[in-house]
């Protein structure tokens, strides 16, 4: 057995420095802070690769399975004999697997924003809400209990909320995050409920209890039955709905695009790499109970991952932001991932779909981060988010071109980079099980590669555009992490997840299906067909296509008015039809009849003040009669 | 002298060295003085509590001392903690000591100001280490009559209104309350042997049941409308909104926490029966505070009124915890009495320095004070995260508390209310963000403000002392949880043993 | 028909009529005599039950003492010739109607009750006895109210020397009662 | 001397002047008047404890000095009412007593 123990100051070493630049920050130099903050982060790259090199390579397989390791564990909070919350460290495939994804790509942008947050005010605070997400982040992924997990999920919610507000003096930074964190936690309610439903049912918190194919929970969760699906059902999809507000699926997608607000290191880091795929690590968490204890759960949430990626990907044609667009890309890609989860079976071949999730995650992770860190180059050079303001720049940013023609490239499918081979898993497994949603998934291919180089060319090529100031490469900070992750996105797609990551953790035999590789890269090369068309000149063709289509462009545009639609529900139903009300009824009913009752005790004592008229003989005569009244009741009436 | 007694008498010499004082100068520096001892001595208390139950003492309440006051009656002056007094105890002390130093620049009669300040926390500390009915009450009246003073003379806003409301509803509640006290001491004795009106020797007889259903609701009301239980709440919002910083501190910190614990001690754990037959009528009313107060306060305008109805929300949690009668909703209770008293402590605390800055209360008024005062909006922040749950503050302990808790009621209703109340943390949040966002991010709209001055030392430590205790109970919630859980224990048995349910 | 209930049926006839007039007559100078045969005509009545040293006391300090004073407060305060306004009817008869129930209940208590005489020998009242008990801490001593009642009669002289001392009289300011 | 003469007669008498005194009491106006009411009041107090002495406890002396007391208080009562009403006259210009009302609400 190989001593884990260590893996506790994983999670650790960010809240330390959390400490240390929050509290301590202003006092410290900008670049100190920065520094500090990188390093330590460096140290727990190290760490994670170390961790994952001894788990997937030494660790012992029991049955051939890749076994959950609990490499610490300490009860945080006890409720109940059987309820309490731990804080602890789970290594298992999954676990290992997201270290090092978030570690890498934390890393890279630590890098990449001392470059690119260099001389911005706040420059400590920044790298402390960095460390502090990635605290959150690595306790999230290690959690041994769900409930552990929700605790960092809420804490993800808020380094996202301080992050995407960073420029706090910014009106629409501000709106975005308040947005981001209510949605949010909107969602953050679904997944609590579903949390109490569960607990109440299997009085554990605990994964590994809850999990195990063979374990009470699962085999006994079927069982009770409320408004015709079984309790274990209710609670998934509850629990799902967590998933779904972090993830930004359909229908509370609505926060993501409005977090671009945030510096574009923080959306690369967290809203385009790891937190918001923490929604596909939850549900893969709990995988073994969708499966095998609430498949109708599980088809919510291929349904819902299908849907998200087919609206994310029709309104990303439409954006001009370049970071908006890229923001619905990460919502279309993480549809996939959800709907491959969706369609998976469990255990063996049957579970090809979560392997390909993960396969998928892990990819999307490099080439998502490495657009976004590109985006960041672009509008470091331009100052500007439009890609209407931009053109030709393939002259000026050299570097950041190649990368991110390699990232777009990747996300297009186009082999033997990593995004064909996971994306041609996930269309495996959706072929293999349902195929509609295998259609729709092959259609959002086509329209993935279409916006990608639509925003490609018009970045890159098209029109020469006349820049106030010389665009001009980024610095090396900024340059290399790109570099790294371009190399990512090339090779990380030969890692053999099937024989590391599956849903049991045994290993199973897949391999390419050309009948679905070989369409799906020729849908690809497809769209960026059209995109060449239209917008490697510039040319007319996108307005005469706009002006023809224009009631769904425009709508598309709008993104099919979802915006509208939450505000009107927040500002019109809540706030003037539900709060407004309540404070009026509180002031002028609740609190008015406490009122009343102090006016009318008023009066009544106005009324009879009468009765003390200062008659002195009134008095006496009233004291007389009194007294013979009272005489004659006790003796006479009285017996 | 046993220590207990220390709670009341520091206190009352604190009072008696102000009143002696010539220069009114040095009357704060006597009351932090006295203050600061005082929390010392909850420190002690902590210390020598702990150590007696690690020691293997497992009497229900520790440090009992018992004096005979009126025989006639048989009165006792009778002290004794357990787990749950010790931990409001400290609370009381954290927030007076804080409070204090929120106070620090009162202008007018400082000497009258600060006695009447301690003397409402004599009240207090006087409550919690009460177990003898009589005595409680006699504290319980201690503690609120100050109140109409410290309202009606330093408050601002329509003050003698408020303060006159307050202590009247107050009021009003009390005289349920002593109906209900009474109640419940001419039935302490069945078999017609003395009557008594010690919690512990009451605990042990089973007051006859239509007694408990006629007491019940006495003494849960009366209690409740000092726990802001709707419709009963109204005082909160005028009287917060018109009291001075450090009177906000402690009337929403300690004084509102006065009728949770007051429910939970006298009303559920002396009448369980009753508690359990007529809970459902008291759930109902608890969640509407919860929903409802919540919801008022996204409405409202001013600073404290917000926060004033945000206290509705969080004290009906509290009640409807403690109707939930299990063990972890219970513990849950008294931890979130304990968070909020804390975090609404600070949140008083901080609206009456930036009031004191800006000199107004009103949010429209206000924006990006983030930039101007950056430690007051900071602590703001923290306290706002802190009120919507976020874990690794206190609030997000006491919350999941209990809803766990609340949620293994065998019965489906108390699980269907629970997943209501549940949802408040969505309205909580967005009404603090709405606050923050208004109040302090954005830019500066107001150009008088550009050059506020930031907090000075003395407000600063009575911020620190808040937010240092809230982070604490939010990263190790293990101690405190397991105080006042192992505290809770004997008292459910007893809940449980008497009421098979 | 004896002596004594003769003069008995007197003095209760003086006083009956006597006492009616007082309160009935409109000349209040005249109202003053009337009551001060009222007190002689009850201090004939201590004769008769053998208490000669209250008759006494009776006489001077009530006959004498006080209708003196309340005639001189009379002639301070009112014209001798000067009637009273009678008052109104309305009260008259109430208050007649109030004090006749008064009396009709007491007379009918008094008469339902059966009273028995005490069989025991009668003490003999005399000046000595009197002065003994008076200054006697025994039993049936009286020296702690006869001291009491020293100091009242000191205080009450003090106080009507206060009270009724010339000085100008102070305008008291009422406080309004707040409406709202 | 009071042989022949029952109790009753006595009682009735004192009740009868009680009732007169009361009578005047709520009837004038007279602050002097009033006084003069109170006084007959007191007197027939005094007739029924004498009474109740010398026909019931013959061999004690309580009502006897009991009425003795009542005398004394009566002078000092006496003495501080004029001591008032003087006051009050010049005061109020007025010793009727429906005008002295400011003890009102």
């Amino acid at each position: 057995m190989i001593n884990f123990s260590y893996t506790i100051w994983i999670p650790l070493l960010p809240f330390l420095m959390f400490l240390l630049l929050g509290l301590a920050g202003h006092k410290l130099k900008p670049k100190l802070s920065g520094l500090l903050g990188t390093g330590g982060l460096g140290l727990i790259t190290i760490l994670s690769y170390v961790t994952a090199f001894k788990y997937f390579f030494t660790s012992e397989k029991v049955d051939g399975a890749y076994q959950k390791i609990i490499a610490s564990n300490f009860t945080w909070l006890q409720f109940t004999d059987k309820l309490h919350i731990d804080i602890g460290v789970l290594l298992d495939p999954i676990s290992v697997m997201m270290l090092v994804v978030i570690t890498t790509v934390s890393f890279m942008v630590h890098i990449y924003s001392l470059g690119y947050m260099k001389g911005e005010k706040g420059f400590e605070r920044f790298f402390a809400f960095l460390s502090l997400f990635s605290f959150s982040m690595l306790g999230l992924v290690l959690a041994t209990n769900i409930f552990q997990m929700y605790i960092f999920w809420e804490l993800v919610g808020v380094s996202s909320f301080l992050l995407i507000g960073f420029y706090y003096q910014k009106p629409s930074a501000v709106r975005a995050s308040k947005k981001a964190f209510i949605v949010t936690r909107f969602a953050d309610l679904g997944f609590l409920i579903g949390i109490l439903i569960l607990s109440f049912n299997t009085k554990t918190f605990d994964f590994i209890t809850l999990t195990d194919p063979m374990g009470t929970a699962i085999a006994q969760g079927g069982g009770i039955a409320f408004l015709g699906l079984s309790v274990m059902t209710w609670s998934m999809i509850f629990v799902f709905m967590g998933g779904v507000g972090k993830s930004a699926m359909f229908p509370f997608h609505i926060w993501l695009p409005d977090a671009m607000e945030g510096p574009t290191p923080v959306s690369a880091l967290i809203h385009a790499a790891t937190m918001v795929v923490a929604g596909v690590y939850l549900v893969a968490r709990m995988f073994p109970i969708y499966a095998l204890s609430a498949p109708v759960a599980l088809n919510v949430v291929a349904y819902v991952g299908a849907f998200s990626s087919l609206f994310a990907a029709v309104i990303a044609c439409t954006q001009t932001d370049i970071k908006r667009v890229l923001a619905y890309s990460t919502i279309s890609q993480i549809g996939y991932m959800m709907l491959a989860l969706g369609v998976s079976g469990y255990g063996g071949h049957e579970g090809l779909g979560y392997m390909a999730s993960m396969f998928h995650l892990f990819t999307h992770a490099m080439f998502k981060a490495l657009l976004f860190l590109g985006a960041g180059a672009i509008i470091h050079a331009v100052h500007s988010n439009y890609m209407t303001e931009m053109g030709g720049l393939r002259k000026y940013l050299p570097i950041t071109h190649i990368t991110f023609l390699i990232a777009c490239l990747t996300i297009a499918g186009i082999p033997p980079l990593s995004g064909f081979f996971s994306k041609d898993e996930i269309l495996a497994a959706a072929f293999h099980s349902n195929k509609l949603l295998f259609a729709v998934e092959y259609a959002v291919a086509g329209l993935t590669a279409f916006y990608m180089f639509r925003l490609y060319f018009s970045v890159f090529w098209g029109k020469d555009t006349h820049y106030s100031h010389e665009p001009h490469e980024a610095p090396a900070t900024m340059t290399i992490p790109l570099i790294i992750l371009a190399v990512g996105s090339v090779v990380t797609g030969f890692i053999p997840f099937n024989k590391l990551v599956t849903s049991d953790g045994k290993i199973f035999e897949s391999e390419l299906e050309l009948m679905i590789a070989i369409p799906s890269v020729l849908i690809g090369l497809l769209g960026i067909g059209i995109a060449y068309i239209m917008y490697r000149k510039e040319s007319a063709v996108p307005d005469k296509l706009a002006a023809t289509f224009k009631y769904s462009y425009k709508w598309a545009y709008n993104k099919f008015y979802m915006d509208e639609l939450y505000l009107f529900i927040t500002k019109k139903i809540i706030f003037r039809y539900i709060a407004e009300p309540v404070a009026w009824f509180d002031r002028h009913v609740v609190d008015a009849t406490m009122n009343a009752i102090a006016t009318v005790t008023q009066g009544v004592s106005y009324r009879i003040r009468g009765f003390q008229s200062g008659q002195l003989q009134k008095y006496a005569f009233v004291f007389i009669t009194g007294a013979i009244m009272l005489s004659i009741l006790f003796i006479y009436l009285w017996k | 002298m046993d220590i207990l007694s220390l709670f009341v008498l520091i206190p009352v010499l604190t009072i008696t060295a102000i009143l002696l004082l010539k220069d009114t100068r040095q009357v704060r520096l006597v009351s932090a003085f006295g203050m600061g001892l005082q929390l010392l001595m909850a420190a002690v208390l902590v210390y020598l509590y702990l150590s007696a139950r690690h020691a293997g003492n497992i009497d229900e309440m520790l440090f009992v001392k018992d004096y005979l006051w009126f025989k006639s009656l048989n009165i006792h002056y009778a002290v004794g903690v357990d787990g749950i007094s010790v931990a409001m105890i400290s609370l009381t002390s954290l927030v007076v000591f804080a409070g204090i130093f929120a106070s620090w620049e009162v202008e007018i009669l400082k000497k009258e100001f600060f006695i009447s300040l301690i003397l409402l926390a004599t009240g207090v500390f006087g409550f919690f280490i009460s177990i003898d009915l009589f005595t409680m009450f006699m504290f319980y009246e201690l503690a609120v009559i100050p109140m109409y003073l410290l309202i009606g003379i330093w408050g601002s806003g329509p003050k003698e209104y408020s303060a006159m409301k307050l202590t009247l509803m107050l009021m009003g509640g009390s005289a349920l309350l002593l109906v209900g006290l009474l109640g419940i001491y001419f039935n302490s004795s069945p078999d017609k042997n003395q009557l008594t009106f010690n919690i512990l020797e009451i605990s042990k007889v089973v007051i006859p049941l239509p007694a408990q259903r006629m007491f019940f609701p006495l003494t849960f009301v009366g209690f409740g409308v000092l726990g802001a239980l709707f419709p009963f709440h109204t005082w909160s919002p005028d009287g917060h909104a018109s009291a001075p910083t450090a009177v906000s501190m402690l009337h929403a910190g300690v004084l509102m926490k006065l009728g949770g614990y007051g429910a939970f001690r006298v009303a559920i754990f002396l009448m369980p029966e009753a508690a359990h037959e007529l809970s459902w009528i008291f759930i109902i009313l608890t969640s509407i505070s919860v929903i409802y107060g919540a919801f008022g306060a996204i409405a409202q305008k001013d600073l404290k009124y917000i926060n004033a109805y945000s206290s509705v929300s969080h004290c009906g949690l509290v009640l409807f915890a403690v109707l939930m009668m299990n063990q972890t909703a219970m513990t849950g209770a008294i931890i979130q009495m304990i968070s909020h008293g804390l975090m609404t402590a600070l949140f008083f605390g901080l609206i009456g320095m930036v009031y004191g800055r800006t000199h107004t209360r009103m949010i429209s008024e206000m924006g990006g004070l983030m930039k101007v005062i950056p430690f007051l909006s900071v602590c703001y922040v923290i306290a706002g995260l802190a009120s919507l749950g976020l874990p690794g503050l206190s609030g997000f302990v006491a919350e999941m508390t209990i809803f766990v808790g609340a949620f293994q009621h065998p019965e489906l209703f108390y699980r269907i209310v629970t997943i209501i109340i549940v949802s408040s943390i969505v309205i909580t949040a967005v009404y603090i963000l709405r606050v923050i966002a208004i109040l302090l991010l954005g830019p500066t709209t107001n150009e008088h403000f550009e050059h506020l001055p930031d907090a000075k030392w003395f407000e600063k430590i009575s911020v620190i002392t808040l937010i240092g205790s809230v982070a604490a109970i939010g990263l190790a919630p293990f101690w405190l949880s397991t105080m006042i859980g192992t505290s809770m224990h004997p008292i459910i048995e007893r809940i449980l043993a008497l009421n098979p349910f | 028909m004896a002596s004594n209930q003769i003069m008995f049926i007197l003095f209760s006839a003086m006083i009956i009529v006597f006492s009616i007039l007082t309160v009935t007559s409109r000349k209040i100078l005249r109202a003053a005599v009337y009551l001060l045969f009222v007190l002689v005509s009850t201090s004939g009545l201590y004769f008769m039950l053998n208490y000669q040293f209250l008759a006494a006391v009776q006489l001077t300090l009530y006959a004498g003492g006080i209708v003196v004073l309340i005639i001189f407060s009379i002639l301070l305060t009112s014209h001798i010739s000067q009637n009273f306004e009678s008052s109104g009817w309305k009260k008259n008869i109430f208050s007649a109607i109030a004090a006749l129930t008064g009396a009709i209940l007491a007379i009918i208590t008094i008469l339902e009750y059966g009273f028995t005489a005490s069989t025991e020998a009668a003490q003999q009242v005399d000046m000595r006895l009197i002065g003994k008990s008076l200054l006697s801490v025994d039993y049936d001593g009286y020296v702690l109210p006869f001291e009491v009642i020293s100091i009242l009669l000191l205080a009450a002289m003090v106080a009507a020397i206060v009270i009724a001392k010339k000085g100008a009289p102070k305008k008291i300011v009422l406080p309004k009662l707040n409406q709202e | 001397m009071n042989s022949g003469i029952p109790i009753q007669y006595f009682l009735i008498l004192a009740t009868l002047m009680f009732f007169t005194g009361v009578y005047g009491f709520l009837t004038r106006r007279n602050l002097i008047t009033i006084l003069m009411s109170v006084e007959l009041i007191l007197n027939s107090v005094n007739i029924n404890f004498l009474a109740f002495n010398r026909y019931l406890y013959p061999h004690k002396l309580e009502g006897m000095f009991f009425s003795l007391f009542i005398i004394a208080v009566a002078a000092a009562e006496a003495a501080v009412a004029i001591a008032i009403i003087i006051n009050i006259y010049r005061r109020f210009a007025t010793i009727n007593v429906e005008e002295v009302n400011e003890m009102k609400f």
